[in-house]
């Protein structure tokens, strides 16, 4: 998943996500990167709302164990 | 009074010395009940309650009698609801706790044309063990969804033939009686109850339990947020408390992004699933092993 | 809510719920009992389990669903 | 609990929740009131509104959920 | 919630969560104190166990079925 | 947590998180602080609603039963 | 969540979450690296075994059902 996770946190850090970028990152962390797949991942990603992605993975999991309210 | 014969005399001083001697005082119905019922009932409240059927003129005289021997003016409006075969019934029991007494020992009991039903009469959908025959023209008639199924009759769905307070016909008799339906309750009616200078109706006295335990969990929940969300710690929310303030930090952790051995679960937990989430937009063949 | 809160105070402190009871926590509490509401109240907590039906009012009921992922 | 009460069974009836108020409900339920716990619950309900934080979920709960995929 | 935070810092630093301690923390966090609510949390925390309440509480397990009211 | 604790605890009594109020009162807990995970917290609760992280994830639930009044 | 993206790529790369390159990973994604942060995120990763929280972490979730409000 670190083509994914690349992708993540070019998200997080408010740049874009484009071959470039993910290259410099995943060779960064030591990842020699695929062509075909930084390709690929750029063009599925296109029109995914990441975004809205992040806040349906956000909820928090948390529950309480004797509540009223 | 001067030629009211020997045992009437008697029988209201009886009744009048029952009344004044509990404090809670019902008139009751015993038109329609059979004797054997009405004996069941004496059983059931002997110790605790005292049933004295009379006249009704009789009891009103009692009941006018008592209240003015004891200075109690609103004890006389009680005469008020004498109708049917009234009875006294006297007792130290609670008139809420009265009604709900009378009405759980009442008995269900065959349809009889002309009588009033207390609740709606449903005919419940499902075969019946009644034979083809004039009666499933009849039921079809009132509306009652009846058909003819392997030589039996049979109601296609549940269908109320009568509303609460309707009269039984003869012909809706007939078909009940055929069903084995018994809409009627046989009991003693409670007419209306004196204590303590209130005459209580049945309309007052018909609580419904559940709305009480609602009200009580509803109590205690206000007790339990009042106490949780003000911080004020007792016995049953200190650990409420304590979650609260443990679920209200570790949130604040998670969602700052600050990693700690209670938080890096959610944490990671979060990118993880954003990256299954996203994840799923892809094509397989991007996808490596762990997926 | 007054007779409710009236009535949950006495359980808590191991009192009966009965009419004279009532009647005086009311009454410290300023309030002019109304005598068919005690009554009425009374009747109908007689033969509650009041602890039971707290702890059905405080008990979450789990219901934990399974999210593939 | 009973302190709770009391305060509540004040507040329905209208009555300011202070010291020598719930004392009074509290002996009247039979409770002899303990002046810690009577000052603390009297500290902690000001500047509190009764009627928004009983009514207010008392415990921080997970947002629901449903992700499925 | 100062006073519920505050043992919880103590807690989690392994000090003894009582009056002296909690007045120390708070006063570092520019609260003054109330004696009272001092003492009715000391108390009511006395038998409980803390970490296990906040093991419960951690537990993503199910959340309470809730109803309007 | 203890540095989250103590980061509530200020903002719960009105104060502002920075790293001078952890530190003292971390200290009054008897933390020796650690500078980093102080400036980190400092760092993170930047630009996070505290408030509203709280009441978000005590929102959802109401009251457990439906009551007649 | 930079941080938390850097480590879990560094992680999925099979590299060692140290501050080095985490330092290499978020300056590769144009982060300018917060050495507390990166620190502290460290320290807090210490003891942690990783595989297992993921392993947990990425399990169907029991997550919270809908709850009305």
């Amino acid at each position: 998943m670190e083509y994914v996770y690349a992708a993540l946190l070019l998200h997080a850090a408010g740049k874009e996500i484009n071959e470039e970028n993910l290259r410099k990152v995943l060779e960064a962390a030591g990842v020699t990167p695929d062509e075909a797949r930084i390709k690929a991942l750029v063009a599925a990603l296109e029109g995914v709302n990441i975004d809205e992605v992040i806040q349906k993975a956000a909820m928090p999991v948390a529950a309480p164990v004797a509540v009223a309210a | 009074m001067a030629h009211v014969a020997e045992w009437k005399r008697k029988e209201v001083e009886e009744l009048t010395r029952v009344i004044k001697s509990y404090p809670v005082i019902a008139l009751v119905d015993v038109a329609g009940v059979p004797a054997y019922p009405l004996s069941k009932m004496r059983d059931k409240f002997r110790g605790k309650a005292i049933i004295r059927v009379s006249r009704n003129t009789l009891i009103e005289i009692a009941i006018k009698r008592a209240a003015q021997e004891l200075g109690k003016p609103e004890l006389a409006k009680l005469a008020d609801y004498i109708q049917g075969g009234a009875a006294i019934l006297a007792t130290d029991i609670n008139p809420f706790k009265l009604y709900k007494l009378l009405e759980e020992s009442k008995t269900p009991a065959p349809a009889k044309p002309g009588a009033v039903v207390t609740k709606d009469v449903v005919i419940p959908g499902g075969p019946t063990p009644i034979a083809p025959g004039p009666l499933v023209g009849e039921m079809q008639a009132l509306g009652i969804p009846a058909r003819i199924e392997k030589g039996k009759v049979t109601i296609q769905n549940d269908y109320t033939v009568l509303k609460a307070g309707g009269v039984i016909t003869e012909q809706l008799a007939r078909i009940l009686n055929a069903l084995g339906i018994e809409p009627l309750e046989v009991g003693l009616n409670l007419l209306a109850v004196y204590e303590d200078g209130i005459v209580y109706t049945p309309g007052v006295l018909a609580i419904d339990p559940s709305e009480y335990i609602n009200m009580l969990q509803q109590a205690y929940v206000h007790a339990f947020n009042l106490s949780v969300n003000t911080a004020y710690p007792t016995k049953q929310t200190i650990e409420a408390i304590i979650q609260k303030a443990f679920l209200g930090a570790k949130n604040v952790a998670v969602e700052a992004g600050y990693v700690t051995k209670e938080t890096v679960e959610d944490i990671f937990g979060r990118a993880l699933r954003a990256v299954l989430l996203i994840a799923q937009n892809l094509p397989g063949e991007l996808l490596d092993e762990k997926t």
